[in-house]
């Protein structure tokens, strides 16, 4: 084979790489747009009258997550599937903010962490990596953090609508996560990083725990109200 | 071996190697100068950097005036630094060691500028900080007029940028002052600060381009200091009335005494 | 042709665009000289004595802004309407800082997020890009973040002076502006990143307005009200 | 010699040098999952539960201190012992959060600063420089700055299950050590920027010291109290 | 209007904009595509082979220059003809490749420097800005240097093949090309950073016209054959 | 499950990754090392008597290839194959460095490019993806560009060896790989970039032939004979 | 005096400094022209036809020179002479090329090299810094490096242009040059840099040497005959 | 004022202050150290670098005894220095100073390494280099056996370091070598180059990053020798027959020559 025909089979090659991941960036930016619905969405719940009508924007939640379903469906169409750390960087983020919509989602309707099985069912991806498009764990690890810092705020503007309870739950909820994580030894410096933002969330919720209680506002706060 | 060894019977006493030679005197004399005036501008920085240090030291009128006191030996000390500086450049162009030395400079700056704030509230002017830096010349005959004097000066752009570090070692003392239940200072720093952020405002981007690099700094540190106004203001609010009462004549038997004392 | 002759000729025309740079660069230094001095007028808003004094202060710097029209009216002399993008970088920087003035000033007047329209008014400049000397979209938007984190701040100080209804009515003004830009799609690093920012002054007014919310200090704050 | 065996010989050295440093790293790896543990325990008491449990976590503490002596005796069996500072960048920050959670611990027990020589002791290495490893100064005020900032915490959360005194003692505490560090000259670096957050808990707790005070929930309020 | 509203219009701009960034960056790949077959085709010059065949190099890339035409017609097409400036930095650099070819193959045409209305024929595009879609000075000027350094290529391997006068004419034209740069006052760094590069390629062809002329290889050089 | 259960099995995860790293990472330390002794073998040509002792040290450098094949068995096994590209990073540079040794080996033996598919077996490893560990293209290609940069090295020492055949052969050999790559389409940001220096090499080698060839050193170079 | 009274005196200051900036940056520009005329002007003697056109080259540019003079004169007076070294920056570039026009037009006229004083007397301003408005001495030395790179162009062109002596009588004279620059203890900076460039001038103009010598192009061949 | 002073009643004998007191004292002695070594890191960098100029200046058999003296002279100084820094670390852990005078050492390897080669055409180990770094002292009593000695070690790595600069300077004497029409230096550079860059080959990246970071300027050094070289080689190619022939005489004429002269 001569040189000139084996660059030739080499450009085909080439080619077929940048086709894909023109495809591929096509499909993540219509997952961001979505994405980005959804978010418009959730981020209601911080508004004094958002916070009162969780349930509705659960349910138009749900909807837009199909839409996601439909997209993340055509991701893995594009490329092979043994490919997936290839091209891995390209949805990477997209994915990370999914994860945290979906976790935020399933918190406000039951208050609890969303597990990795649950939120690949959500985006309708495959829960373990051998049959396909998966979720990797350090992007839900990524996902998670980022519903620790919203629920943060959810605390602070729960006060201000008057929900002295929320942020109790919230704490408690908190915690456990922050416990969760220090189980975790992360290598990984950017995830590490943003480890280290969930020890200020875990103060300011701590503070407005503080707050309600040393104001008597806890409902059943034992200690203030035995000494009332 | 090839070498043309007779290419090199140039002539030592040419009049290019001579004046080469000139050249190699001149220009290590250059760099020596230098280099001593990096040494003396690191002891600077060093000494005022220590100075800072001490002036935080400050945490009570008990306090105030031996802290005060070892200041401005310090200070002098530093002084005196900057007196050796000054003979080095005597009959030299300044600006042309500028750069050996103005880190040094600037660090004094701050470090000056801070030790008025805490005497006077104030905020030191360069033309005083130069005043102090004219120093009697014991080693000129008397009789040469305007030799008498031997200084160096502070430029404007020594000032600004240590008038901007003394915002972060300013915000320093706001933050400890409200940890040592000192109600007032932070409301003076606030406004002192919102004094100099104007100023820099003023100047903008008309001076070079290392203050408007330090303007991000003076921001974020009068942001904390009106942060730390905010949370005293606030949690004032919820001060029961009786309370504020007993604060009043509190605070009003304290000013009387100080009167007294001064 | 010879060489030399062609080359002269080209060197006309790089004279020409040179001197025409020279001239924009001085038109933008008084510019920003104007903008300094409206910065440090409405500035003074953030002292005690400075927030009860908005009015004249307004009054005052819309006499400011006559001069930036000035400017701006000779600025556009300077060079052919459609080559505004070729010298664009140079008075970018000091039109955002003009925006997030008119914005400022606006704000201070009348509580309302001034709209391209009202802005290129106040500059005196085209609306229509069609028509001449414009403000590019991009511009508008990064002027008006800054205006979200001034206010923020300002929110801050209101408290300090002892104003407790400025924060909830900011709070309210700067939540909508994070709302209008979440449906943008923005590609352009820099606005982005300076996006970025705007959750965090979001973050901070809304801490501000538990501050108040969970010492009573809002007016109309229902729960705390009910303790009364 | 030739050159090539020189290099030869450097090289043995080199190779020699990375050897030590991939075993201190792997000793360090176990240090930093017995710090975790130990962290986990000790951060118990941030609880309103763990709160209570105090003396029973400190045993538990002290017992995997004798993890860390174990891992620590093995480490400087790593390399010669005059090459200490060669080798301080690897154990340097697992070495600062060992003093942190020993001061911890040895503050929930006596509530007291442990010094120098004790936590040498509690680490089973050396207190002089001379006699082998030993405490960097440096490392050992950083670990004693982590300390304020977790009792600062501690204080907020003792508030919030309801002990007010545990506050005002720390409040003492921590003021002692600040005007310890006020008579320090310390360089720009990570030390110093550490120091500077001390000012922060200080404050911290002055709030909470000043929220019970006028609260009257302090036993013996000293300051507004002696005032009257 | 309502600030959603506002924020509406907006993204309506921002996607315009985006949309016309993006057709243009395809128009401009096949540019490119077009430009690498064109280079390839002119490159042959510098073998042996090559150079004996210059006459049907030229009619063949003569023809690849109607497939730039096509394309830069297309182009054109895709934004508002005042905008050219906006979107300029896309297709700048391959532009500036356009010159550098056209002007080679002019080069090798006639021995000719390529004037800037003649490139702008060949490219098929407008002369005067006014006009519409034109040549930016500083890109012919920039294309015009690489033509500069492919003809110091050229001597050298001229001569490799065997033909003695073309570097005495290359060192002719390139003398002429020197000198006119020498007239104009450049400002724009990377162009003047490019025309650096110039000395370099005179003084190349410079020390081949001396190697020939030791070597009494120069035809009709006057000096050596008088002293044979 | 709760969520500590869950995160201990996150950890689980992680672990196993980390632990493949690090494996990976040992393999690769053994590859460099190996790598690191055929580089000074093979770079032995470069001088006057290595020139002249080529086939054994060709014979020598493919014994050392064997190394490099047990321990490429070895790193294929510390992964599953589909997980290639989350790890390739890992072995990426040294996987370049081979390919060149390897490129270089063949060129010294038969002054051809070895293709994909040969240095794929004389590294041991997989031709087509499919199969499993393979050779990407962008590495292969980065490899050979490294043997551009050796090839005009040798020419410039083959010279001083008073060998002035070989650079004749190197400059058409890279002529032709200078050819391939214009043929290719990158995109690749570092990939681009080295292929840029390969004009560099290009240009050295024309320029050494020249040399030769202006002094009548080339055997068969019509002119010059012409003049004997 | 009140703060912003300090900062608007402060202010004034930058901006008289900036004024006085503008005001030499116009001088330096004007002195640019100047010298681009000289050099064009003496650039010519590398041409054949200018080779022989020496004198009048000379004069003319004798000429230009007043016009610097003229120049150097305003620049003085437009900042305080005892700051010399204040705006030093500004003129550095520009002085360094005059001193280097000066050298090369003395070189031209009498074979010597340019002593400081004579080029101050050339530039019309002071010897000796307390004066006023002098030549920095490492100006100066950057200026000659210049010359001596032009000199070794210059001996490659001679031989060119069949004049065989001039390249011996530069051999001499650079050769001197080296000499006084070997005792010099340069800093890591450019003039260094530079100096590093002397000795492939050197190199060069030894090679030229060489090659007049072994075809006995060489009047009075020291070296070679000698050695018989 | 609300100053609540009695906070500050922080006993200042209490068992805290006084440890803080000895750290104030241990952190300012070390700083203190610092500094002084810094500066005994920057004489010696620059007396290094001047020596390596002064090498330079070998420009003939002539000179070179001359140069050499002077050379070792300095060098014997920049030792001197050396000991100072070592006199510092008296029963100090050396690498806890090491980042203060290391590139003070690199550029002394740098410098003693380009003396070894002109004089020998030698690589100088580093144990030849440390051995030259043990000085006697005469402080400490004669009877404490094994303070006889006084010394501080130059790491591989520094030698790395100051080796892989030397490969520049030689770069330098190769080109001005062709320059003097000496065409033996070259091809000796050439050969001991290439002996260095097949060691630092063999070191690839197994060192520290900063060695990584010097092989590509050690790269482009080797190939400006070997570009070198090429042109000699090529030129030499069109000498004319007759005059090779003188040349072999001539060159044999000088080896003579040298004999008697040794
Ligand atoms: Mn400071
Ligand atoms: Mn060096």
């Amino acid at each position: 084979m001569s040189v000139i025909d084996m660059f030739v089979g080499l450009q085909t090659g080439l080619s077929a790489d940048q086709d894909i991941r023109e495809e591929i960036r096509k499909v993540v930016q219509s997952l961001e747009q979505t994405a980005r619905e959804i978010l418009i969405l959730l981020q209601g719940v911080h508004q004094e009258a958002g916070i009162k009508d969780i349930p509705t924007k659960c349910v138009k939640a749900r909807e837009h997550f199909n839409t996601v379903k439909v997209h993340l469906a055509s991701l893995q169409m594009k490329f092979p599937s043994e490919q997936y750390y290839k091209y891995h960087e390209q949805w990477r983020f997209v994915l990370q903010r999914l994860v945290f919509l979906a976790s935020f989602l399933v918190y406000l309707e039951s208050e609890t962490l969303v597990t990795r099985e649950a939120v690949s069912q959500i985006l309708g991806i495959e829960f373990e990596r051998e049959k396909g498009f998966h979720l990797d764990i350090e992007d839900y690890l990524s996902g998670v953090l980022n519903l620790a810092s919203e629920l943060s705020r959810l605390a602070v503007n729960s006060v201000t609508a008057g929900d002295y309870t929320r942020p109790i739950r919230i704490s408690t909820f908190i915690n456990e996560l922050d416990f969760g994580f220090r189980l975790l030894n992360l290598k990984n410096d950017s995830l590490r990083k943003r480890y280290d933002g969930l020890k200020y969330d875990v103060k300011k919720i701590e503070e407005v725990v503080y707050d309600l209680s040393i104001r008597g506002l806890m409902k059943d706060q034992p200690t203030l109200t035995a000494e009332k | 071996s090839q070498r043309k060894d007779e290419k090199f019977s140039v002539d030592s006493s040419s009049a290019i190697v001579m004046a080469f030679q000139s050249f190699q005197h001149e220009l290590d004399a250059r760099h020596d100068k230098y280099e001593r005036l990096v040494k003396l501008g690191r002891d600077i920085t060093i000494e005022s950097k220590r100075t800072i240090f001490l002036l935080h030291r400050v945490t009570s009128e008990n306090n105030m005036d031996e802290v005060l006191a070892e200041a401005e030996s310090k200070l002098s000390a530093v002084r005196q630094k900057i007196k050796q500086v000054a003979q080095e450049l005597v009959g030299e162009d300044m600006y042309q060691f500028h750069r050996a030395f103005t880190p040094g400079l600037q660090e004094y700056v701050e470090a000056v500028t801070f030790q008025h704030f805490i005497t006077s509230r104030m905020l030191f002017s360069i033309s005083e900080i130069n005043k102090q830096l004219l120093f009697e010349d014991l080693q000129m005959p008397p009789t040469t007029e305007k030799a008498h004097t031997l200084g160096i000066q502070v430029t404007p752009v020594d000032y600004l940028l240590g008038v901007a570090d003394l915002t972060g070692e300013l915000m320093r003392l706001c933050i400890s002052s409200v940890g040592n239940g000192d109600m007032d200072t932070p409301f003076e720093l606030s406004q002192f600060l919102r004094n100099i952020f104007d100023g820099f405002s003023y100047i903008g981007n008309t001076g070079p381009y290392e203050i408007s690099r330090k303007l991000f700094a003076l921001k974020q540190s009068l942001s904390k200091v009106e942060n730390a106004c905010y949370t005293l203001k606030v949690r004032g609010s919820e001060i029961p009335k009786h309370m504020l009462a007993d604060l009043f004549s509190a605070k009003s038997e304290i000013i009387e005494h100080d009167d007294v004392i001064s």
